[in-house]
């Protein structure tokens, strides 16, 4: 009674070169690749298109994938497949719900997920996606990807990300304080969580505020900063947030520094009010690096993206993408394009070619957890001159706690 | 209806000095009247004398500051609108008071909802009490309709109907309450010739064959000499002379507060 | 004059109210309008007075003039610019503003006169100078018609529109009202009075029309209405040589006629 | 004047739940298509439906105190949550994550989740009865808000706001019905559960309000002096009125999520009350059947305006650029609101108020 | 006690936003009964308005030209939206009203780009020092245009005809309409009238850190503030609107202190406990007008 009804119901069949596929992959070519003579592997993507407050990162995020996939195709696809990212993008608005729906809509046509946007959302699919062994690419950092198989993480997490920014803060900046300022939910939690960690193991005081995501409501957290007066502030909350936390505990006199994770920054930033504060008190970490770094890699996306206004959302997209690649690219070798096939593939990577983007090492999906968990990240400063409104400081390191962390669940239970 | 003692017989209704003041009005003045079991009782006066207000302290609407009303011997001053309706006293309004969404029958089933007891589990499942009770209280509701000859528009909004049956069904739903009193505020306002006296006529029924006492308020000095057992005359929220209606009419008092001299000329429907 | 041709009306695109109803009120005459419940007075007041689409009622036929100009295209705020003003059926007074709010409300399209006009209906109305703060939503029914009456004499109309003006007034009051209307026609105000006491109406008018199922049945001089045999016995309520039947008597007969139906 | 026990039959048959042939035949029909469908259309689809008709549940609930008792509700999200929260820690795992005592059979949290729900709303009762119309709307979506508060604070209960928590179990005799049996897939069965759930709720519904009880809620709404005069007690029956439909919506709080299995407190905002409200008034204030489309329609409603955009080949499908296809459908969603209830302002049951008298009529007008 | 004075002089500040836009929801309520959700619509786009002009003509002038600008927007769709549902049940429109805060949102937002905008106001987030404390020049420039504006508004409907018109037409259009009051005007000019304020506070919104997509929440603070001055008030708007600023600051400074147990961020939801406490105790606010009903 099930199968008949059509639609999310296909069993493993040969395909095309002799590879086995079920969902998502066609023989038939990809609707506007122009290679007749392919496949066509589809690949899913939810992302915070219209309303949400990630829009300006997602917009960037799926724009860079749409062009790492055409690359990839260009350069002659995935075993005789071509692989389409363009039938299948939904808009969730950062909603788990609206998340789950469209994910729905879309999983019986899709072999994997290059992108799903969020943690909240994608935990709201989360246990769908292991049961259907949908492999899939998420845009967050969270350290709760590190111990889900079906998903391929890239990158530092929030929690290693904000620990060495506190070995960074302790060795670097000479603070003797840090305080947690962060959104709620896993994007913050997990962030103040590796603070937390960093901190104790630092031997130094940590306090943290939650606050919420709006212009109007940062006072809570202003007013939490000015009390405890900490020599380091890590921030995880959205830009304008950001903003206005760093200008108006400056105007009110707090000399301390800040360092925000990846999704607080916009350059925009730098023509607020806010600006001088944040070029005197604001840093930046960050998972990877910045749109104008020399890399082979990084330059595929600018050339990819030759017309944009720089930003590192395109960035992020692009670097996320790798993992897939590499994945399909075995599965194909494995000649299994099934999502069996898929995952199987996943757990055979013990490395990815990041082309630069990310150093040696990056991208090991075979081992346990704590052994997979990449440690390094960067610290940024705000500066005019960078394209994105960043300059380096200090190159790829892993601090002392990230180093000696054992991870073996989400840093934020 | 059983009949009560010879006291309670005689007064159904006792008002006893009642002041109503809002601020700066002094609506209602000191006023104490009785209606006797069976009676018909007129109150009228110009316009802003407070009779509206009186049956409004007599349905509990408002509170007043002073005096008491007894009601088949009770004390009903403090208590709150629905007691009252529940102890036997119904009203038309001034202005047509009718739930205009709800048809002819549901409000006139409305009138009956304290002669049902089912709660709100009952209501849910609608089997056992809950039917039974609605059902024979419709049928109570179809005499009223049979009485006020209200058949044909039995299952309309009351919204759509024409004024003078509107005032009906407002009449019906003071009737479906089974009162032992009932107060009509201006019963035939604004209706034409024909349908006042179809009014009279239900007036006059309601009286004569259901025996309830009424307290009427009313401006058709024509049907209020005509159907008034006795008359209250309101100045300013005092009484200014209460008696039988052709005693009141020859009062010169009473013609310069409110009948005037064109009165007698015209007759019935000034 | 205010004229209607030949007037069709339609309520929400089926319900056929006014067919084709012809009527005239001369400039400085009062104009009497009977019918029974329903017949389309007060449709027609509306037709006049441009409110007919708050109503979702349309003219689908004929033509309203003034002064010999169409206005049954206008807007109500331009009728009421012209100097055609009407007292609404069943009071709307503005329950949440005073008392001296609702009459200024009145002269809204005569800003300047207000103050004199002000004067004028406390003069007319002492009961509502006594209530003049108060919020006009506490007044009793009658003190509500005074002001419904006093609200529309606030902008001076040309032309008023009165929709039953006595309602639910006492007696003495409903000869004030009718010395009223006497008075402001002497100074040149044109009126149209829809009555059910028809009496009243006649009393006063020069002229009545008698409306029935949406048709002008009758189209007199008050006095040849008032002589009229059916008249006497539907509108007002006499019998034979004149004298009122008493209530107590209707009881064991019922009738029911009609012009038409 | 004596009783005509003639026509007690025919105040049973005018009383009827479905009192004309006409109307039994049609929900007879509607009924065995909507049994039909889940083996016909597509698992996505029928967990839309679901979810669909739990907000139906929800959604005459709140037509109950705002539709029939006339009381607006801006602070359904908050009885919604409160009962998502009794359904999903009641059947939680006890060794979980978050609060959860492992009692999985779904009659027993079901009717729970509406228990407690109902009596928050008992609660707020006396204060909502003392206010009116837009007061009333906005004191209760300062409900909403400080039930927003409470539930990003408390997270040994809801996960915190970004983590949440597993949604309700729903297990039936031992058997899990989000899981694929031998039968039926997963969304199969909870279509059909949420069905039922449906049928049963709306008919009980259905009950009250034609009861005096739905009679006196009326009163209230339409007039409460003249109610009050004729006997009905007003704060009785607004808080009777609240109760019941906090009830209702604490059951389909309870159910809201289980077709996602995940929820975060960030899920009971100001937005989850309006689309109730919006429910109400697209499918008609005040009508069981309204309510039940109104839900059905805002639920599809996005998924509609996903669909559409495909067929306006002029759209591209780029997620940047001018306008994004992605802009069009939330620019879709936000004018198919408001020009249907330009159009329509009696909503979804008034056009069928309008096709039934269409056709009674037909072929005459006037 | 210094701190308690700069605490309150920012809940000021901020709350004469809010009076912005409280008072803005009343007009519009107030001739029509309607509670209208488009006005954090029309407040993003005026905030993204100013960002684009600010570089053209000067803040200046853009601030004026944005706030007419989005009152034309603003009766424009009064005109194609409100106009045909005049006389329909005010939650109807109500709903409609969000449809419409959907609309003008998303197509405002795709003038935001990735970028946060900056209006490009002159004050920043310098201070000056005023009786020993220093207070931020943009929270004295927010106080004093509102207390303008407000004195403006409040002479605009004393003096003319048009607040007793538009307490009239909201109570019944028909009888309005008998009068000779324009009801389409009316609702117009209120419409505009909200559009304009509701785009002036968002430019002060977005003169602290700039404007991003979210910038149209703050909107909703107004809501308890109405509700506290009571729904038809002008002052009641200026009043609540102030209180709610004001009350938010407070709680911020001192709640953590105070009372920790109720959570972080109460300071939020504080304006919502005040609301319910002065409704107990005054069902229609601090300055509405009370239903009138008898029977
Ligand atoms: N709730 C109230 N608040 C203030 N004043 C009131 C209230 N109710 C009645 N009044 C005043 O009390 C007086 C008496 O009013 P009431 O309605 O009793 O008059 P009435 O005799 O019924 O007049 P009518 O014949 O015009 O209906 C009026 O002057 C009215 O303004
Ligand atoms: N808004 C409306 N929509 C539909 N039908 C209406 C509307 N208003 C009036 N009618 C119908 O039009 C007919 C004439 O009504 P109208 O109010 O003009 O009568 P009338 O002569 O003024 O009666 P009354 O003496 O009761 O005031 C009636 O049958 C009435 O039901
Ligand atoms: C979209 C992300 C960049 C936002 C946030 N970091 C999250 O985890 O949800
Ligand atoms: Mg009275
Ligand atoms: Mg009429």
């Amino acid at each position: 009674a099930v199968a008949c009804r059509g639609g999310d119901g296909a069993a493993p069949q040969e395909g095309k070169g002799g590879i086995k596929v079920d969902f998502g992959v066609t023989g038939e070519p990809c609707p506007d690749t122009g290679h007749s003579d392919r496949g066509c592997i589809y690949l899913g993507s939810i992302s915070d298109l219209t309303e949400g407050p990630f829009k300006t990162l997602a917009v960037p995020i799926t724009d860079a994938q749409k062009a790492f996939w055409k690359r990839v195709n260009d350069q002659g696809g995935i075993g005789g497949y071509d692989v389409d990212v363009t039938s299948y993008v939904k808009d969730n608005k950062y909603n788990p719900q609206i998340h789950n729906q469209v994910y729905q809509e879309i999983k019986g046509k899709v072999l994997a997920l290059t992108q799903t946007l969020g943690s909240p959302t994608t935990a709201a699919i989360l246990p769908d996606l292991e049961s259907t062994q949908m492999v899939s690419v998420p845009a967050s950092w969270t350290s709760l990807w590190g111990v889900e198989e079906v998903i391929l993480e890239s990158g530092a997490n929030y929690c290693v990300e904000s620990m060495n920014s506190v070995d960074y803060a302790v060795d670097k900046l000479g603070a003797k304080s840090v305080m947690a300022v962060h959104l709620p939910g896993d994007y913050g939690d997990d962030a103040a969580a590796g603070a937390k960690i960093a901190a104790e193991k630092r031997g130094v005081p940590f306090t943290n505020a939650v606050t919420q995501t709006g212009q109007d409501n940062q006072g809570g957290a202003i007013d939490a900063v000015l009390a405890n007066k900490p020599d380091v502030v890590i921030l995880t909350t959205g830009p304008t947030d950001a903003a206005v936390i760093i200008g108006q505990t400056a105007a009110r006199g707090f000399k301390g520094k800040f360092i925000g994770t990846s999704p607080t920054w916009n350059q925009g930033l730098m023509q607020s009010p806010a600006a001088p504060a944040i070029k005197a008190l604001y840093m930046q970490s960050a998972p990877w690096k910045t749109w104008t770094t020399d890399s082979p890699g990084h330059k595929a996306l600018r050339e990819a993206l030759p017309s944009v206004t720089p930003n590192d959302g395109y960035t992020s997209g692009w670097v996320w993408a790798y993992p897939l690649k590499a994945a399909l690219t075995k599965a194909a070798e494995n000649k299994d394009l099934t999502r069996a096939g898929l995952l199987n593939a996943v757990r055979q990577l013990k490395s990815v070619d990041y082309e630069g983007m990310l150093p040696e090492g990056a991208g090991n999906f075979a081992g346990n957890p704590n052994d997979s968990t990449f440690r390094q990240t960067l610290i940024y400063k705000p500066d005019e001159a960078g394209q994105t409104g960043l300059a380096l400081v200090e190159d790829f390191f892993t601090g002392p706690t990230a180093k000696d962390f054992k991870f073996e669940k989400p840093c934020y239970t | 209806m059983s009949l009560p003692d010879e006291d309670a017989q005689a007064n159904v209704l006792e008002m006893d000095q009642v002041t109503l003041a809002f601020d700066g009005v002094t609506a209602v003045d000191g006023v104490s009247f009785h209606v006797a079991a069976g009676e018909l009782f007129a109150i009228i006066g110009p316009n802003g004398a407070g009779k509206t207000s009186i049956f409004n302290v007599l349905s509990g609407v408002y509170r007043p500051q002073k005096g008491s009303v007894r009601f088949l011997g009770d004390e009903i001053v403090g208590k709150r609108p629905h007691k009252i309706a529940a102890m036997g006293i119904a009203r038309t309004f001034q202005n047509i008071e009718l739930f205009g969404h709800l048809s002819v029958v549901e409000n006139l089933m409305l009138g009956r909802h304290n002669h049902m007891r089912y709660g709100a589990l009952a209501a849910f499942a609608w089997v056992g009490r809950a039917r039974r009770e609605e059902l024979a209280n419709r049928a109570a509701v179809e005499e009223v309709i049979d009485f006020l000859e209200l058949e044909q528009w039995r299952g309309l909004p009351v919204g759509l109907l024409p004024y003078g049956v509107q005032k009906r069904v407002e009449l019906g739903r003071a009737l479906a309450m089974e009162p032992k009193v009932l107060l009509l505020d201006e019963p035939v306002a604004g209706m034409n010739v024909e349908e006042t006296e179809d009014m009279a006529r239900f007036v006059l029924d309601v009286r004569d064959e259901l025996g309830i006492a009424m307290v009427m308020v009313e401006h058709d000095m024509g049907l209020v000499m005509d159907l008034a057992d006795r008359v209250m005359v309101l100045d300013f929220g005092k009484p200014i002379r209460t008696g039988t209606p052709a005693e009141v009419q020859q009062d010169p008092n009473v013609v310069r507060a409110y009948l005037g001299e064109a009165h007698q000329t015209v007759g019935g429907v000034a | 004059m205010l004229e209607a041709n030949n007037l069709e009306v339609v309520y929400d695109d089926v319900m056929l109210v006014l067919r084709g109803v012809s009527l005239r009120v001369p400039e400085g005459r009062i104009v009497a309008l009977l019918g029974a419940n329903g017949a389309g007075k007060t449709t027609l007041l509306r037709a006049l007075s441009g409110l007919l689409d708050v109503h979702d009622g349309k003219i689908t036929r004929g033509r309203i003039t003034l002064d010999g100009e169409p206005v049954h295209r206008s807007s109500p705020t331009r009728i009421a610019s012209l100097g055609v003003k009407q007292a609404l059926e069943g009071r709307r007074i503005l329950g949440e503003l005073t008392v001296e709010e609702n009459l200024r409300v009145g002269g809204h399209s005569r800003p300047r006169g207000i103050k004199q006009n002000l004067e004028r209906m406390y003069e007319l109305f002492p009961r509502l100078k006594e209530r003049r703060r108060q919020s006009a939503g506490y007044l009793s029914g009658g003190e509500q018609q005074m002001l419904s009456i006093g609200r529309a004499l606030m902008s001076e109309p040309r032309y008023l529109l009165l929709d039953e003006p006595s309602l639910g007034l006492a007696p003495l009051m409903v000869q004030q009202i009718r010395d009223l209307i006497v008075k402001i026609n002497a100074a040149g105000t044109t009126v149209l009075l829809v009555e059910q006491n028809a009496t009243m109406a006649l009393s006063i008018a020069d002229h009545g029309y008698v409306l029935e199922n949406g048709k002008v049945v009758m189209d007199k001089p008050a006095a040849a209405l008032l002589a009229d045999e059916d008249v006497r016995e539907f509108y007002l309520g006499l019998r034979g040589e004149g004298a009122t039947q008493s209530f107590r008597d209707v009881k064991h007969y019922k009738r029911r006629k009609r012009w038409l139906s | 004047m004596k009783g005509r026990p003639g026509l007690y039959t025919s105040y049973a048959q005018d009383t009827a739940f479905l009192n004309t042939r006409p109307k039994r035949s049609w929900t007879g029909a509607l009924v065995v298509f909507a049994l039909l469908l889940p083996f016909a259309v597509t698992d996505d689809l029928l967990t839309l439906l679901a979810t669909g008709f739990v907000a139906a549940i929800g959604a005459i609930g709140l037509n109950i105190v705002t539709g029939y008792a006339g009381q607006v509700s801006l602070g359904h999200a908050f009885f919604l949550a409160i009962g998502a929260y009794t359904g999903a820690a009641l059947s939680g795992d006890p060794d979980g994550r978050v609060l959860g005592f492992g009692v999985t059979e779904l009659p027993v949290w079901l009717l729970a989740s509406g228990l407690v729900a109902g009596l928050a709303g008992l609660i707020v009762a006396p204060i909502a009865a003392r206010l009116r119309g837009l007061y009333l709307a906005i004191v209760t979506l300062g409900l909403v808000f400080l039930g927003e508060h409470v539930f990003r604070e408390w997270t040994s209960l809801t996960g915190g706001p970004g983590v949440g928590r597993p949604a309700a179990v729903p297990e039936l005799f031992g058997v899990r019905l989000d899981r694929a049996s031998a039968w039926f897939t997963g969304p199969q069965q909870l279509y059909l559960l949420m069905f039922v759930l449906l049928v049963i709720f709306g008919v009980l519904a259905r009950n009250l309000v034609r009861s005096r009880i739905g009679r006196a809620f009326a009163a209230v709404r339409d007039r409460d002096l003249a109610a009050a005069v004729i006997g009905v007690d007003l704060t009785r029956y607004k808080a009777l009125a609240f109760a019941v439909s906090s009830f209702y919506a604490g059951v389909a709080g309870s159910l809201l999520f289980v077709v996602n299995g995940f929820f975060d407190p960030g899920s009971f905002g100001l937005l989850l009350s309006v689309q109730y409200i919006a429910m109400v008034l697209i499918g008609g204030a005040g009508t069981i059947s309204g309510a039940i489309m109104g839900a059905l329609f805002i639920t599809l409603l996005p998924r509609i305006t996903r669909e559409l955009p495909t067929v306006l080949p002029f759209i591209s499908s780029d997620a940047t650029g001018g306008i994004s296809v992605f802009q069009v459908e939330a620019v879709l969603y936000g004018l198919l609101i408001v020009v249907f209830l330009i159009v329509e302002p009696r909503g979804l049951f008034g056009i069928w108020v309008r096709v039934r008298n269409y056709w009674r009529t037909w072929p005459f007008s006037y | 006690m210094s701190e308690f004075v700069q605490s309150m002089l920012r809940g000021l500040g901020s709350g004469s936003i809010y009076a912005l836009l409280a008072l803005g929801f009343v007009i519009i309520y107030k001739s029509t009964r309607v509670i209208s959700f488009a006005q954090p619509a029309f407040m993003l786009a005026g905030a993204v308005l100013v960002s684009y002009l600010a570089a053209e003509i000067g803040f200046f002038a853009a601030v004026p030209v944005a706030a007419v600008l989005i009152a034309v927007l603003a009766l424009g769709v009064e005109r194609t939206v409100l106009r045909p549902m005049i006389g329909k049940p005010v939650f109807v429109v109500a709903i409609i009203t969000i449809g419409v805060d959907v609309v003008v949102r998303v197509v405002t937002n795709s003038f935001i780009g990735l970028d946060v905008r900056q209006v490009g106001d002159p004050w920043g987030l310098s201070t000056v020092t005023l009786f020993g404390v220093d207070v931020q020049q943009r929270y004295l420039v927010m106080f004093v245009t509102t207390a303008v504006v407000v004195a403006v508004l409040f002479a605009f409907f004393r003096f003319s005809r048009i607040g007793l018109a538009m307490r009239a037409v909201a109570y019944d259009q028909e009888v309005a309409l008998a009068q000779g009051i324009s009801v389409g005007s009316v609702f117009a000019l209120s419409w505009a009238i909200a559009g304009g304020l509701a785009a002036l506070a968002g430019v002060f919104v977005a003169t602290g850190a700039g404007v991003d997509q979210q910038l149209w929440v703050i909107a909703l603070k107004a809501l308890p503030a109405i509700i506290l001055g009571g729904l038809d008030s002008l002052g009641g708007a200026v009043v609540g609107g102030l209180a709610v600023g004001v009350v938010e600051s407070l709680v911020g400074t001192y709640q953590g202190d105070v009372a920790p147990w109720l959570g972080p961020n109460f300071a939020l939801v504080a304006p919502y406990v005040l609301m319910l406490v002065v409704l107990l105790v005054r069902p229609y606010g601090l300055f509405g007008s009370k239903e009138v009903e008898r029977v």
